[in-house]
């Protein structure tokens, strides 16, 4: 049967090299690093080694600079609440946009339970923040400007550079969600003037367990895993050996091939929304056209009077793995705060679907995906009443400008 | 459809459904309007992720003798309306005003926890429907008015 | 050349089968469990399968009581400061033990920076703590008892039921850390009263990236790592599949295969002391006596006039790993606390040497570490001014009880 | 010792210290004490983690002819001392008070930053000696008080 994986954004798999370079970690050096011992010190080798990895992919200074942490999510928490707790004697007040992540939108929503304050600039139709809404929001409070590379979930592009421009200016440390970015984006934190910069590696095929958080010797942080010693006192555990191996190999390769990786990407992108859009009335695409302002593997669509899950759940039974920020997908029954924030409609919200590609679809992955995504539409379409109301004309499309 | 392969849906654990939920939404029953329904209910609203709207045809003696759902939803209420026009279909009015979320659960096996409003939904379509009946005969008012005095 | 393992306290090699059981997860099973798909459903049976691994090895009442974290570390500070955070409305008072890992005691210093309080009940010359200390410490402020099961330095063995059910009559949450006695020593976090309990499955053979909480239905818990709402939204970010998997199967052969480990280690653990002890001269054992109140696995020794991180070197030399809680071998330069708050002098202090066997350890290897030891203790004394002080009469021995 | 195997030692990646460093400590140079020492210089606590003590022979033309060490605490310290001593063994009183831990880090190729209070020790132990040795031998003091007077 066919399987095709359209999430990659959700996860990839480990590449045979990433995986063979882990396998060693397990059984055969299984020291921990903090150890004084030939196994502790080959732990603390490839600690290093990875450090190394991490930091030239991004243009970092200095390999000291790349802290490891477990997940994506655990760097944006250590970037924005380390950053809080370590200058709240400067000021109390938070940037961010309406448009971040959970795990940097939640950890700034835990921070002003704790007192202190935030300004949530808001972003366009296509989710874009206008980096003046950044420079209009500072005040001799603020601490901290947290914002994403690119978007999660529609794939939007910010203007990182001016954003970190501003920052500069005004001497605010900076701190850029690169969790869906790093591998797949070119990132040079120097340029982009990031104090604190994350990474998530099991997004660009490497292993899960891993994340990185690049800090700037000037950055000023606080820990907030508090214990041994681990990552220069900036996150304490045992590290994840294998994990890190995996990840700094990953990131490695992706940077080598990222240029390749991302025009094969861009071809298939632009393919699957001409396919859709061609054979599916009453769809719409959130976010920016592809090209230079999405990234290349994202592609958000919102298919009108059905809804998310059941597309999900025929999908899958098509052996097509996507994802969707419908509120019946979500554990928690909330539509994805993008989807809100960009000001879609509520039902299109609902009929949302996502795709994230991989550097291993084919062509004829995204004809079949496609081919049956259209048959799914219509499926589901025969089903809802919303479909036949509008056939009856007794309500209209929502889409903007809508197409057919 | 074709290309729906039961060997991986029919992993009850690689399902976020058990197996009867998965079979009602990927083989609904009574899909569907019914030409001169006798009573129809729609219940919901597509901001709240879920709209059900159930067509009854009821015979001259109080059965219903048909039932069509159509939903805008999530699997579980795409399988909680399925399994409700299933469980009202040779039921007279009475007996199917005490179908209840429950029944509606019980049949597919379970739901999960946040999935359990799709069988509240899936009563009120049915209730809806059979409120409808009872509005274009309004000679069957007395059942309607025993039942929700029992609620 | 001989190569002997004796630091099994700070990681372990992963076992075969745990190995074999991760492998699929990282290639071919790469989901993300909170994805709607294959690929992702799969993920979340994994998830799901390591919680009734853990849920029976502990005897949790049931498997959703399980939560997976990245480490102990992060364990340890979920349970101290998530707990603290969602009963702060009742009270900001804290007890602990004076002996605590610093994963426990950092996190409570950091809620003390918050405006918390706490009591630090002393340990005895020993390492144990008196439940009836606890009963004196408690105040209507008190939210949260935390204790150790077994300390990670010396091993000693804590009276954690009976301090269960101090916490229970005063109807006080209490966490148990049982980050280097999962595995080894038997659990029951019923008998125990346990409204959390802590574990570190590359403790035990299992994999490094991975720690668990145990929390009770009724235990109140705030999450500290904010974003999805992953594991039942105690902490969010994605979970390292491989590790969860790993991590389960370890612990279940870790239970099957108890009680056969330990009374083998229970053997290598007296004939190691007894060697030590014999064979060299001005050396102590810190802890109990080893016995039931013991930790199997662990050796605490000091050997007087000379300073730890050379031992640890030489033995390296030697082939043989361990570790030390002496300030030299510490990154912070700090001896460990253990070694302070059990009162010992800080010269033997200074010469402190941790073995801690594991379950592969031989009785040749004990002999090999035994007379390697003798030499290399012989070799740094024969380097060491304190020493020769000694042997003229101006200095004398702080071993209470001197030996020899 | 036989069963120091320097495979495992030489391989700088998987060591604390570097090459020269870890030489130093396995074979350190001037280990011991010097009978009939003509200044003997002893500094540093056990409760601080490190002593060392450092022995000289000085011959009536100011030359360091010979130089010892003993030191309880950690490699660095052990590297640090048998380093100084080489450093200083030949060199005049002059010479030897010029000596400082840079030389001594430099001298071993680097220590690790949390370890260089290790050669500042060796320094001071060198000192000490040299002090010791102008106690005794008051003509000298001159010198003692010029380096004093520089530093
Ligand atoms: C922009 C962004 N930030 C953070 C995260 C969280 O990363 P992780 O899943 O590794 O915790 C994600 C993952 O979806 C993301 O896309
Ligand atoms: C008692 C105790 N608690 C917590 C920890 C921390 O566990 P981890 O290394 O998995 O972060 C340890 C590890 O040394 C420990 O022994």
């Amino acid at each position: 049967m066919i399987k095709v994986y359209l999430d990659h954004q959700s996860s990839t798999p480990v590449l045979p090299q990433v995986y063979e370079a882990m396998l060693p970690w397990f059984s055969e050096y299984y020291g921990n690093a903090s150890a004084l011992h030939e196994q502790g010190l080959r732990a603390r080798a490839a600690l290093n080694q990875s450090r190394k990895q991490f930091s030239e992919a991004i243009h970092s200074p200095d390999p000291e600079s790349i802290l490891f942490t477990s997940c994506g999510t655990e760097a944006n928490n250590l970037a924005v609440k380390g950053t809080a707790y370590a200058l709240q004697h400067k000021g109390k007040h938070i940037i961010l946009s309406t448009a971040e992540h959970p795990s940097v939108e939640n950890s700034v929503a835990f921070l002003e339970r704790q007192g202190f304050t935030a300004t949530r600039v808001s972003v366009n139709s296509e989710g874009f923040i206008n980096p003046e809404d950044i420079r209009a929001a500072i005040t001799p409070e603020t601490i901290l400007i947290a914002t994403h590379y690119a978007n999660h979930d529609i794939g939007t592009i910010q203007p990182v550079a001016q954003i970190g421009e501003i920052a500069r200016e005004h001497k605010i440390q900076f701190f850029v969600d690169a969790a869906f970015s790093a591998g797949w984006l070119p990132i040079n934190v120097q340029e982009m003037n990031a104090s604190l910069l994350s990474l998530s590696p099991h997004r660009f095929y490497g292993p899960k367990g891993v994340g990185v958080l690049y800090k700037n010797r000037k950055a000023r942080l606080s820990s907030i895993i508090h214990g041994g010693i681990q990552e220069n006192n900036f996150r304490s555990g045992t590290e994840n050996i294998p994990a890190i191996v995996g990840g700094g190999l990953a990131m490695e390769l992706a940077e080598n091939e990222r240029e390749t990786r991302v025009s094969r990407l861009r071809v298939l992108q632009e393919k699957l929304w001409k396919g859709l859009s061609e054979q599916i009335s009453y769809i719409c695409l959130n976010g920016p056209v592809p090209g230079e302002n999405r990234h290349p593997a994202n592609l958000n669509v919102s298919t009108e009077f059905i809804e998310g899950e059941g597309q999900l759940l025929l999908c899958n039974a098509a052996g097509i793995a996507v994802a969707s920020g419908s509120s019946c997908v979500s554990k928690n029954l909330k539509s994805s705060l993008t989807l809100t924030v960009i000001g879609l409609d509520i039902t299109l919200a609902q009929g949302n679907i996502i795709f994230t590609l991989g550097k291993d679809n084919t062509f004829e992955e995204i004809d079949y995906v496609v081919s049956s995504f259209a048959k799914i539409v219509e499926r589901l379409r025969q089903m809802s009443p919303m479909w036949e109301a509008f056939q009856k004309g007794n309500i209209s499309s929502v889409i903007p400008g809508n197409p057919k | 459809m074709r290309f729906f392969h039961t060997e991986n849906i029919m992993a009850e654990e690689y399902n976020p459904y058990n197996p009867i939920v998965m079979d009602h939404f990927l083989n609904p029953r009574n899909m569907g309007d019914l030409e001169d329904a006798d009573g129809i209910g729609e219940v919901g609203a597509a901001a709240c992720g879920d709209i059900m709207k159930i067509s009854l045809k009821i015979s001259d003696d109080g059965k219903i003798s048909d039932a069509r759902f159509k939903t805008f939803g999530c699997g579980s209420a795409i399988a909680s309306s399925s399994m409700a026009t299933e469980l009202v279909k040779g039921k007279t009015i009475e007996e199917a005003l005490k179908v209840t979320n429950k029944n509606v659960v019980d049949a597919l096996g379970g739901l999960p926890p946040v999935k359990i409003h799709c069988s509240v939904l899936a009563e009120e379509a049915i209730k809806a429907a059979l409120d409808d009946y009872i509005k274009r005969h309004p000679e069957k008012a007395a059942l309607v008015a025993a039942n929700n005095h029992k609620a």
